[in-house]
C-alpha cells in the first residue's frame, strides 16, 4: 500500500474515532463508528495473505450488523423522543439494541465469536489497532450509556465475559488467542466497572490501553506467535523477558505494577457498592487469565526448552534495536507506563 | 529575602536522596595492564567493556571511587544541615510527596518526616558509610566483581535512609525489606562457598520472621487508625484500643528480628560469612539499628502499659548477657565483634525497655562509629593476614599495624573509658537503669553484660597484641593505604569526639538523681572484668577446660543446635496433619484433581463455539443474546 | 557405663575403624519409584534389590498411609557430616550419582543447618536441659523481679499540701510553714 | 565409590595424635607453652612405642581416643582453605570450559589469550589422536587386548 494511501486511512480512522468521542448525535456517532470501520478495512487487509483476507471479512460482517444494529437503535430512539442527542433518556428496545450493538464492536461476551479469530488472523500490529484503538469509541459510548439507568444488560454479559475470557484462553496455545480472550476478560471488567463509577471505568481504560500496547508491541517485536516461540526470547532478546514477564504479570493485576490499579479500582468500587458476591466471580475468571498469563511468563523467562536452542551460551548476544524508531520508542515508552506507573494514576483522577 | 531553615534542611535531605539514587547508576573508568595470562578467567563477570590492544591495558569501569566521592560530597552536605539544625531548633519537618494509591479509605503516601532522628542518623550513616566505602575499595580489589559491591552498599544506604526518614509505614517497609534483601546479597557476596549461601538464607529467614511482625503493625494500624503515617498513628487519641497488645507486640517482634534479640539472634554471627565491609556497614552499623530505631520512632506507643516495658527490659537484658557472654569465649575475632554488637543492641532495647529513647538512639549514633571502626580494625587484620580470621594466629601485630592496633584498642575503650563515644550513652543508659522502677532483672542484667563487654574487649586487645607473633604466614600487605588509614582515622575522630558533640550541641540528654554507687558503676564494673579475665587468662593458657559452661558459651548456649533440631521435629510432627489430610487429601481431590480437569472441560465446552464461521458466530451471537434477554425479562417481570 | 563410653567413642567417626561404608544405589533401568509396598519376603527382596540394598539392611516405611510405598528407611544423615575429602560423584552436595537419598533429603543438604549432628561432645538431651535451665532462670528473677522492684531513693520522698502534714495526723490549726523545696531559677535576661 | 575403606591401628594412632596435637594448639594460644606441652604429648605416645601386644596397644589407643574426646575443644582452629575454613570455598575459578561458550564478540577483547588457547587446544587435540592410533595399532598388532570401542 502505498504511504499516502495508508497515511490517508489512518487518519480517518482516527478521526472517526474522534467523531464518536466527542458528538452527542447517535447519528453522527454512527458515522463516526462507520467512518473508521471502513477505513480500517483495508488497513486490516494490506498484508493480503488468505488468512488475513478471512478476518477482515469476518470483522467487516460483523462490523457493519453491529452498525445496522445501532443505527436501528439510534432510529427508533429518534422516531421516540424526535431528537438524536445521547442524552436524552433511552427507551427499553432502543437500550437494547444500543447495548447491543456496541457489545458487538468490543467483544463481550455472548457476541464475542468474532474477536479472537479476527484477531488471530492479522498481524500483531493490526491486532493493535483492532485490540486498543478501535475499543475507545464503543468503550466510551458504553461508558455513557451506563449512566443512564439500567445496568442487568451491561452486568450479566460483563460477567459472562468475565468468565469467558478465562475459560476461553485457558486451552490456548496461540498468543493471539490468548491476547484476545483477555481482551475479552478484561472488557467484561471494564464495563462492569463503568455501571458504578465512571472515572474509574477511564482510568482502567487508559491503563489497560497502555498495558496492551505494550504487549502487542513487545510480541510484535519479538514475532512471536505461538507458545512454543516464546522460548526463542530469552535467546534473542534477553532484555525482552523481563519486560515481557512485568508486563504479563502487569496485566494480571501483581501488586506493584501498574496493572494492579486496573484490578484495584474495580474491585474498590465493586466491594463499595455491595458487589461481593459477583465481584468473587470475577475475581476467580481473573484467576483463569492469571493462570495463562503466567503460563506465557513461564514459558519466556524460566523454562529452557530442549529443542530451539540455538546454543547453550547465545544469550550472550543481543538483538540491536535502533533506539530512535518510533516502534522502539512507542514500546519502550508504553512498557515503563505499563509496568512503573502506579503513581501516575493520581493524575488521571485529577483530569478526569 | 529570608531563606527559612526548614527550607534549607528538607531541600538539602532531598537533594541527599536523590544524588544518592542517581549515583547508583554511575562508573568511574579505571585502567589496567592486561599483564596476566589467566586474565580472562579471573574477570569472567567483570564489567570490561573494552580494551585498548596497542597499549596492552583494559579500561574497566568501577564504581568505587566514583562512589566515595559521592559519599564525600554527601557527607559534608548532611553535616551542614546537622549544623543549620543545632542552630535553630527544629522540631521535625513532614513533607508529603504525593499520595502512592489514590482513592482509598487508608491514607497511603509518599511522605518523609526530617526530624532531628533522622538528621543525626543521615550524618552518622554517611560518614560511616564513607569511611567504608574507601575501606572495602582498599580491602575488595583483589575481588573479580568488585564494581557490583560498591554499588549493592550504596543501594543499602539508599534503603536504610529511606527507612530512617519516612514517615509512610510503607516507605518503611520499603526500605525494610530492601535492607533485608541487599544484606542477602552482600552475605551470599562469595556465592561459590556454601556457608555463605546457607547464612544469607538464614538471616532471610529470620528477617521473615520479623516481618511478620511489622506487617501485624502495618495492618492493624491501618484498620485502626485508618492511616500509614507514623505521625497520624502516634497522635490518634485512641491509643487505648483492644488491639494495642497486637500492634506491640508486632513492633517487638519486628525489632527483635531485625534488631537480633535474643531467639532470633542467630543470623547476625551467621552474617559473617559476607566481606568485613559488610559487617562493618549493615550488621554493626545500619542495618541491625533498625529495628531499634523503629521502636524509637514509635517510642509513644509504648507509654502505657508497663509489661511491655518490662517485656522489652528483659527481652534486651537477655540479649545483652547472652551476647557479651557468647563473646568471651569466642576465636574469631570478627565473631567476638559481631557478638558485642548484639550485646550493644540488647542495651540499647533495654533503654528502649526503661522508656527513655532518646538514650537508645544516643547509643545507636556513637555505636555506629566505633563499631565500624572495629570492624574495619578487624577487617585490616584479616586482610595483612592473607584472610586468616582466628584470634589465636593473631600475635603481637601491633609492631606491624601500628595505626590498626592503635584504633583496635581505642574502639575497645570506647565502651568502658570515659570521655570516649560509647560511654557517654552508656554511662546515661546505665544510670537510667538504676534510677528507674522498674524490673530488677533488668539492671542485673544490664550491669552484667556490661562487665563482660570489657572482659571481651580486652581479650582482643590481649591476643591480638601482646602475645608473641604466631602467624603463620609472612606479611603480605602493609597499611601504607590512604583508603584504609583514612577511613580508620576518621572514625577513629568520630569514636573520640561523637559522644562530646551529641550529648553537648545536639541531644539534651536528660539527668537522673542516682547514688553514688550507680554513678561509678559503668566505671568499676569494666575495672572488675578486666581484672577477672587476666585471672583466668593465666590459669586457663596451660590446661584445657572442659566444663560444661565453657562448651555452652562456646556453642552459643546451644541455643542453634537445640532450636534448630526443636523446630525440625515440631515441623515433621504438625505435617502429619497438614501434609496427610490436606496435600495427600481432599484438599487433593479438590484442588489440584478438581479445579484443573473442571476448568479444562469448560475450557473445551466453550473452545467449541470457535469454529471459525461468521454466520454461527452471528447467529449463536444473537441466540445467545435473546436467552440473557429473555431470562432477564423472566426474573425483573 | 564403659560400654556406653565406648560406644560414643565409636560414634565418633574419624575414629572409628569404618569410615564410609557403601551407599545404597538404585538398581539401573526403568523402575518406578516407590513401588507399592512389599507384602511377602520375595517382594521385600526384590525392592531391596531395587533399591540396591541387602535384604537385612532393607526396611520400608510403615504402611500407614503416607503412600510412601516400599521406599527404604535411611538413616539420617546430614551432608555436612560425610566426608569433606571423600571421592564424591558430585563433591559440592557430597553424594553420588544414582545414590538412593533420604525420604526428607532436603533436610540434609548442605544449606540447612545441621540439626542431626553425629558425635557431640554434649549430647543434645543435656544441651537442651542447659539452655533450659538458664532460660527457665531468667524467666523466674525476671518474674520475681518485676514483684520487687529495684529503686534507690535518692531524696526522701516529697508530697504536696506541706508533706500532707494534715492528712499525717498534725494539728490543723497550727499548720507550718510551707517548705520551699524547689525555686525555679529566675531569669538573668529580665 | 562403593569401596569400604578401614583404618588400621597405626593410622588411628597418628591421626589421635595430629588431631591431639591441633587441639593442643587451640586451646594453648601463647607459643612457648604450647611448644612444652606439645612435647610432653610427644612424649605420652613415644612411650608406648614400642608396644608389641596389640591387645594392649588398642586397650592404649581406645584410651587415648577417650581422653582426647574429653578434652577436645569445642572450637578447633580451621586452616583457612580447609573444610569449614573461613576462606573455604570462596571464589572458586569458573571451569576453563566456559571459555568455550565466550561469543566471538567477547572472546575478540582478548586476542592474544585466544590465539594461543586455540593453538594449545590444537595441539592437545593431535596429541590425543596420536595416542588413540597408538593404541589402536598395538590392538592390531595383538599387544594389547581388544576394546570394545575405539573413538575413531
Amino acid at each position: 500500500m502505498r504511504q499516502i494511501v495508508s497515511t490517508f486511512l489512518f487518519v480517518t480512522v482516527v478521526s472517526g474515532t474522534i467523531i464518536v468521542v466527542s458528538s452527542e448525535n447517535w447519528f453522527i456517532i454512527w458515522v463516526g463508528l462507520e467512518l473508521s470501520t471502513l477505513a480500517l478495512v483495508p488497513i486490516l487487509c494490506s498484508g493480503f495473505s488468505p488468512r488475513n483476507v478471512e478476518a477482515d471479512n469476518k470483522y467487516f460482517l460483523v462490523q457493519a450488523s453491529s452498525a445496522a444494529l445501532l443505527l436501528n437503535g439510534a432510529l427508533g430512539q429518534a422516531w421516540l423522543t424526535g431528537s438524536w442527542s445521547i442524552l436524552d433518556p433511552v427507551n427499553e428496545v432502543t437500550s437494547i439494541c444500543l447495548s447491543i450493538a456496541l457489545a458487538f464492536k468490543i467483544g463481550l461476551a455472548p457476541v464475542h465469536f468474532w474477536f479472537p479469530d479476527v484477531l488471530q488472523g492479522l498481524p500483531f500490529f493490526q491486532g493493535l489497532i483492532i485490540a486498543t484503538w478501535q475499543k475507545i469509541a464503543p468503550l466510551i459510548l458504553m461508558f455513557y450509556f451506563s449512566q443512564l439507568g439500567f445496568s442487568y444488560l451491561l452486568i450479566t454479559p460483563s460477567l459472562i465475559s468475565v468468565l469467558i475470557g478465562g475459560w476461553g484462553g485457558l486451552n490456548q496455545t496461540q498468543v493471539r488467542k490468548i491476547l484476545a480472550f483477555s481482551s475479552i476478560g478484561n472488557m467484561g471488567w471494564l464495563v462492569i466497572t463503568s455501571a458504578y463509577s465512571f472515572n474509574a471505568a477511564i482510568i482502567m481504560l487508559v491503563i489497560y490501553l497502555i498495558i496492551n500496547t505494550s504487549l502487542f508491541l513487545l510480541f510484535d517485536h519479538l514475532k512471536v506467535s505461538t507458545l512454543g516461540h516464546l522460548n526463542t526470547i530469552s535467546q534473542l532478546s534477553p532484555i525482552s523477558v523481563a519486560l515481557v514477564l512485568l508486563v504479563m504479570l502487569s496485566l494480571g493485576g501483581l501488586p506493584p505494577l501498574t496493572g494492579f490499579i486496573l484490578k484495584f479500582t474495580s474491585l474498590y468500587f465493586l466491594v463499595a457498592n455491595n458487589f461481593i458476591i459477583l465481584s468473587s466471580i470475577m475475581i476467580i475468571g481473573n484467576l483463569q487469565d492469571y493462570f495463562f498469563y503466567l503460563r506465557i511468563s513461564f514459558n519466556t523467562s524460566l523454562f529452557l526448552f530442549p529443542q530451539h536452542i540455538i546454543s547453550s551460551a547465545s544469550w550472550r548476544n543481543s538483538t540491536i534495536i535502533s533506539p530512535l524508531a518510533p516502534k522502539a520508542w512507542l514500546s519502550s515508552v508504553s512498557t515503563v507506563l505499563s509496568t512503573l506507573a502506579i503513581p501516575l494514576t493520581l493524575p488521571l483522577y485529577i483530569i478526569t | 529575602m529570608v531563606i527559612s531553615p526548614s527550607l534549607i534542611i528538607s531541600s538539602l535531605n532531598l537533594g541527599i536522596l536523590t544524588i544518592l539514587l542517581g549515583s547508583i547508576f554511575f562508573f568511574s573508568k579505571s585502567y589496567f595492564s592486561k599483564g596476566n595470562v589467566n586474565f580472562p578467567l579471573i574477570k569472567t563477570t567483570s564489567a570490561c567493556l573494552s580494551v585498548n590492544n596497542d597499549k596492552e591495558e583494559t579500561i574497566e569501569y568501577n564504581s568505587g571511587p566514583f562512589a566515595m566521592a559521592i559519599l564525600k560530597v554527601l557527607a559534608f552536605l548532611s553535616v551542614l544541615s546537622l549544623l543549620v539544625t543545632c542552630n535553630n531548633s527544629i522540631q521535625s519537618i513532614n513533607i508529603t510527596l504525593s499520595l502512592w494509591l489514590s482513592n482509598t479509605p487508608l491514607n497511603i503516601s509518599l511522605n518523609f518526616i526530617y526530624d532531628q532522628y533522622f538528621l543525626v542518623f543521615l550524618s552518622v550513616a554517611l560518614i560511616v558509610t564513607w569511611s567504608i566505602m574507601e575501606f572495602s575499595f582498599y580491602y575488595m580489589t583483589e575481588d573479580p566483581n568488585s564494581s557490583a559491591f560498591f554499588r549493592l552498599l550504596t543501594i543499602f544506604l539508599l534503603n536504610m535512609l529511606i527507612l530512617t526518614c519516612s514517615n509512610s509505614l510503607f516507605l518503611i517497609f520499603l526500605g525494610w525489606e530492601g535492607g533485608g534483601f541487599l544484606s542477602f546479597l552482600l552475605i551470599s557476596w562469595w556465592t561459590t562457598r556454601n556457608d555463605a549461601s546457607s547464612s544469607a538464607l538464614e538471616a532471610v529467614i529470620t528477617n521473615r520472621i520479623g516481618n511478620i511482625g511489622l506487617i501485624t503493625f502495618m495492618a492493624l494500624s491501618a484498620l485502626n487508625f485508618n492511616s500509614s503515617n507514623l505521625t497520624n498513628i502516634l497522635s490518634s487519641n485512641e491509643n487505648l484500643t483492644p488491639l494495642l497488645p497486637f500492634l506491640l507486640f508486632g513492633l517487638i517482634l519486628a525489632a527483635a528480628g531485625k534488631s537480633a534479640q535474643f531467639g532470633l539472634h542467630p543470623w547476625l554471627p551467621a552474617l559473617l560469612e559476607g566481606p568485613t565491609p559488610v559487617s562493618a556497614l549493615l550488621h554493626s552499623s545500619t542495618m541491625v539499628v533498625a529495628g531499634v530505631f523503629l521502636l524509637v520512632r514509635t517510642s509513644e506507643l509504648f507509654s502505657s502499659p508497663l509489661i511491655t516495658h518490662s517485656l522489652v527490659l528483659i527481652l534486651g537484658g537477655t540479649t545483652a548477657l547472652f551476647a557479651a557472654s557468647t563473646a568471651i569465649a569466642q576465636h574469631d575475632i570478627k565473631k567476638i565483634i559481631a557478638y558485642s554488637t548484639t550485646s550493644q543492641l540488647g542495651l540499647m532495647v533495654t533503654a528502649i525497655g526503661i522508656g527513655q529513647p532518646a538514650l537508645a538512639f544516643f547509643h545507636i549514633c556513637t555505636h555506629a562509629f566505633f563499631k565500624a571502626m572495629l570492624f574495619l580494625c578487624s577487617g585490616s587484620v584479616i586482610h595483612s593476614l592473607s584472610d586468616e580470621q582466628d584470634l589465636r594466629k593473631m600475635g603481637g601485630l601491633s609492631k606491624l599495624l601500628p595505626v590498626t592496633s592503635s584504633c583496635l584498642i581505642l574502639g575497645s575503650l570506647a565502651l568502658m573509658a570515659p570521655l570516649l563515644a560509647g560511654f557517654y550513652s552508656k554511662d546515661l543508659i546505665l544510670e537510667a537503669t538504676s534510677a528507674s522502677v522498674l524490673n530488677l532483672l533488668g539492671i542485673v542484667l544490664s550491669i552484667v553484660a556490661t562487665m563482660l563487654t570489657a572482659v571481651y574487649s580486652f581479650r582482643i586487645i590481649f591476643f591480638c597484641f601482646s602475645l608473641s607473633p604466631s602467624c603463620s604466614s609472612p606479611f603480605s600487605h602493609s597499611e601504607e593505604n590512604f583508603n584504609l588509614n583514612n577511613a580508620l582515622l576518621r572514625l577513629a575522630t568520630g569514636t573520640i569526639a561523637s559522644g562530646w558533640f551529641f550529648s553537648n550541641l545536639l541531644f539534651a540528654p536528660p539527668s537522673f538523681n542516682v547514688t553514688s554507687l550507680a554513678k561509678g558503676t559503668p566505671l568499676i564494673v569494666p575495672i572488675i572484668g578486666v581484672a577477672a579475665l587476666f585471672m583466668s587468662l593465666i590459669s586457663s593458657t596451660s590446661n584445657s577446660i572442659g566444663s560444661n559452661a565453657h562448651s555452652a558459651t562456646t556453642s552459643q548456649w546451644f541455643f542453634v543446635d537445640a532450636v534448630h533440631l526443636s523446630i525440625i521435629t515440631m515441623s515433621l510432627a504438625l505435617s502429619f496433619f497438614s501434609s496427610r489430610t490436606l496435600d495427600r487429601g481432599w484438599q487433593e481431590n479438590i484442588g489440584p484433581q478438581g479445579i484443573a480437569p473442571t476448568s479444562t472441560a469448560l475450557s473445551k465446552i466453550s473452545q467449541a463455539g470457535q469454529i471459525g464461521l461468521i454466520k454461527r458466530y452471528i447467529l449463536s451471537s444473537m441466540a445467545s443474546v435473546l436467552v440473557i434477554l429473555a431470562l432477564s425479562l423472566l426474573i425483573l417481570s | 557405663m564403659a560400654l556406653a563410653r565406648c560406644a560414643r567413642c565409636l560414634r565418633f567417626d574419624r575414629f572409628s575403624p569404618v569410615v564410609r561404608v557403601s551407599s545404597a544405589r538404585y538398581a539401573s533401568g526403568d523402575v518406578s519409584l516407590p513401588g507399592p509396598y512389599p507384602e511377602t519376603p520375595e517382594e521385600r527382596a526384590a525392592a531391596a534389590k531395587k533399591y540396591g540394598m541387602r535384604v537385612e539392611d532393607y526396611e520400608p516405611y510403615a504402611d500407614d498411609g503416607w503412600g510412601w510405598g516400599d521406599y527404604p528407611k535411611l538413616k539420617k544423615q546430614h551432608a555436612d557430616d560425610r566426608d569433606p575429602h571423600g571421592d564424591w560423584d558430585f563433591p559440592e552436595d557430597r553424594r553420588n550419582w544414582g545414590e538412593v537419598m533420604h525420604i526428607e533429603q532436603d533436610l540434609f543438604v548442605r544449606q540447612r543447618p545441621n540439626a542431626y549432628k553425629q558425635n557431640r561432645k554434649i549430647p543434645l538431651w543435656k544441651q537442651s536441659m542447659i539452655l533450659g535451665g538458664i532460660l527457665t532462670t531468667l524467666a523466674t528473677l525476671g518474674i520475681l523481679g518485676n514483684k520487687y522492684k529495684y529503686f534507690v531513693p535518692v531524696g526522701p520522698k516529697q508530697y504536696p499540701f506541706n508533706n500532707l502534714y494534715v492528712e499525717k495526723g498534725g494539728d490543723p490549726d497550727a499548720v507550718p510553714d510551707t517548705p520551699k523545696n524547689y525555686t525555679f531559677p529566675t531569669s538573668s535576661y529580665i | 565409590m562403593s569401596a569400604t575403606k578401614t583404618l588400621s591401628h597405626a593410622q588411628r594412632v597418628l591421626r589421635l595424635y595430629k588431631r591431639s596435637v591441633r587441639h593442643m594448639e587451640s586451646w594453648i594460644p601463647e607459643r612457648p607453652a604450647f611448644r612444652y606441652e606439645a612435647t610432653v604429648l610427644r612424649a605420652r605416645f613415644d612411650e608406648h612405642k614400642n608396644e608389641n601386644d596389640m591387645k594392649k596397644a588398642a586397650q592404649i589407643l581406645q584410651a587415648g581416643e577417650e581422653e582426647f574426646w574429653e578434652k577436645q575443644h569445642p572450637q578447633p582452629y580451621i586452616f583457612i582453605d580447609s573444610f569449614g575454613g573461613t576462606r573455604y570455598e570462596r571464589n572458586i575459578p569458573a571451569p576453563e570450559w566456559v571459555l568455550n561458550k565466550w561469543h566471538p564478540i567477547e572472546k575478540a577483547r582478548y586476542p592474544y589469550y585466544f590465539a594461543r588457547r586455540e593453538k594449545r587446544i590444537a595441539e592437545e587435540q593431535a596429541r590425543w589422536d596420536q595416542l588413540v592410533e597408538e593404541e589402536r595399532q598395538l590392538i592390531e598388532q595383538g599387544k594389547l587386548p581388544p576394546k570394545e570401542a575405539l573413538p575413531s
